[in-house]
């Protein structure tokens, strides 16, 4: 059992590196934002795993519901502040 | 005040979200000699909770939870608390910040996690009053509030 | 191996590949409101599926608990967080994608719709 | 009203302080007073900013009433059974997704949805706007006053929308036999309606 959850916390490591490919590569901002946001779920998750294998998992659990707040509050933030651009021009993105 | 721009779902999910993030905040601040957490991160939190207000239901509105002219008084008063209590300490034979000397009753050990507990209070006030200072110096002006 | 370990190996990895889909989902539809749709729903459920696995695994405490409160809490933020993106990007005239061919069919049905 | 309200803060206080309890694994007398004293800590924070939208929401929630005899609060029963079946459609959801994501052609077929909904407060409007990004292909773009815009994914996924069940089923949370819930549905599949 305790193999298998360092087999999954390996594994979830290299998915975290696929949206990464967004951030950098996305055409629009939104993009960037969203893949950001899907590698901190993933990254929360990761979090408990690795509170799962030291067997502290009273600990790690404090850090992965702080870990959730503030990308919740950084994801609205940063919503806030493009939605303040208001409608684009002709021509341009 | 609902307000054409907010968004509705923001709002109310902020709106019942934001106290659970605050008492979670308080719960960092008191538990931070036992677990990850003190001062500073619960101060951080407890800004994050009220700027979460700020930013969904504009600054007009969150006046009504925090008023902006409260932030400068409230952080000199947790740097105050943080410098008396070092202060106590070293007035009643010790040396600064040695908790070990303030005359709580209580034996040394005791003595010693309630002025702690102080310590992180202090710098958990200062740290929520100065960040949240700090949003509304840099909105100040601004049409998108 | 007991009953109980089994069932938290079958949800947790479950979690993690509908955690690949949703990665994968995010490099292959073709523009951002498609993609919105990978990481609301299936990072979401992927979230949900490993953090059950983990409460099964973990059995009844407080632990277990805390646990229950992550899923709520992200159950209620994963689409609030998601809806403000979206949000942003309808009011900059971010365009979606549409397929380009189109039949006959669909178009009575938007007839229908009007 | 008087009274609503300080039921809802007593409500308020006992979710708090079992959160607290929760989060704190030491029960002796003094984390519990720390408990009691931080909730309450926190509920005075809120006052001020709760009545006000209290008050808000009851003015939204008399005119609604007069308007189409809805009932005014939220029904618990109900909620027990939106819960599940809510997360199956979830399960369905992503299981639709991820057969959209791993086919390799691909068989999607954006589209976006307006319509407009006759729902009581914003609670229910909040409900169904999430309830819509969760389920079977749809996320909620925006919400403004009655107006809701969506974008489904698929055509098979919009049909729970235009069927009205998924409405039906928020509106059913409040009153037993709701009506016509959805009206003036529009479906763009072009770049020029935009």
């Amino acid at each position: 059992m305790h193999m298998f959850f360092i087999y999954v916390s390996v594994i979830l490591s290299i998915i975290i590196f696929i949206p990464l490919y967004r951030v950098v590569a996305g055409p629009t901002i939104y993009d960037r934002m969203l893949c950001s946001g899907s590698i901190a779920t993933s990254s929360m998750v990761l979090i408990l795993m690795v509170g799962v294998i030291f067997d502290r998992i009273d600990m790690f659990i404090d850090i992965a519901m702080a870990y959730s707040c503030l990308n919740f509050i950084g994801v609205i933030t940063f919503a806030k502040y493009l939605g303040t651009l208001g409608p684009r021009r002709k021509n341009g993105t | 005040m609902e307000r054409k721009k907010d968004n509705p779902i923001v709002s109310l999910v902020s709106r019942t979200v934001s106290p659970f993030i605050m008492l979670f905040a308080l719960y960092v601040i008191f538990h931070g000699h036992y677990s990850p957490g003190g001062g500073f991160q619960g101060g951080t939190m407890l800004a994050a909770a009220f700027i979460l207000i700020r930013l969904s239901l504009g600054m007009e509105t969150s006046q009504l939870q925090f008023k902006s002219s409260w932030a400068t008084p409230l952080g000199s008063a947790g740097v105050l608390i943080y410098f008396g209590t070092g202060l106590v300490a070293l007035l009643f034979g010790g040396n600064f910040l040695d908790y070990g000397f303030i005359p709580f009753t209580g034996t040394v050990a005791e003595n010693r996690s309630i002025g702690i507990l102080c310590i992180e209070i202090g710098v958990a006030i200062a740290v929520m009053a100065i960040m949240v200072s700090i949003y509304d110096d840099l909105l100040k002006g601004s049409p998108d509030d | 191996m007991e009953l109980k370990e089994i069932l938290s190996i079958i949800f947790i990895s479950s979690g993690a590949f509908f955690m690949f889909v949703g990665s994968l989902g995010l490099i292959r539809l073709p523009d951002f409101y498609s993609r919105a749709h990978a990481t609301s729903k299936v990072d979401t459920l992927a979230i949900i599926l490993v953090i059950l696995g983990l409460v099964i695994y973990e059995g009844f405490s407080v632990n277990s608990a805390k646990l229950i409160i992550i899923i709520t809490f992200v159950a209620l933020t994963n689409p609030t967080a998601t809806n403000a993106l979206a949000r942003a990007a309808y009011k900059f005239r971010l365009r979606p994608w549409f397929k380009k061919n189109k039949s006959k069919k669909r178009q009575k049905k938007n007839e229908l719709g009007n | 009203m008087k009274r609503i309200f300080f039921k809802n803060l007593i409500i308020q206080f006992i979710l708090l302080l079992g959160f607290w309890l929760l989060l704190s694994g030491h029960y002796d007398f003094f984390h519990i007073s720390m408990g009691v004293f931080s909730s309450l800590l926190v509920i005075l924070i809120n006052l001020r900013l709760k009545r006000y939208f209290f008050y808000q929401e009851e003015i939204d929630k008399t005119e609604a009433r007069i308007k189409s005899h809805f009932h005014v609060g939220i029904k618990f029963f109900r909620l027990l059974y939106y819960i599940p079946w809510l997360l199956w459609q979830i399960v369905i959801a992503s299981l639709q997704v991820a057969y959209a994501v791993l086919s390799p052609k691909m068989p999607i077929d954006p589209s976006i949805i307006l319509f407009k909904t006759k729902l009581p407060c914003m609670t229910a409007k909040v409900i169904l706007g999430n309830s819509i990004t969760l389920t079977p292909g749809t996320i909620t773009v925006q919400i403004s006053g009655d107006d809701f815009v969506v974008h489904a994914l698929m055509d098979v996924s919009s049909s729970g929308i235009l069927s009205g069940a998924l409405p039906e089923q928020v509106a059913k949370l409040y009153e037993k036999k709701p009506g016509q819930v959805v009206s003036n549905i529009k479906i763009i599949k072009s770049k020029v309606n935009i």
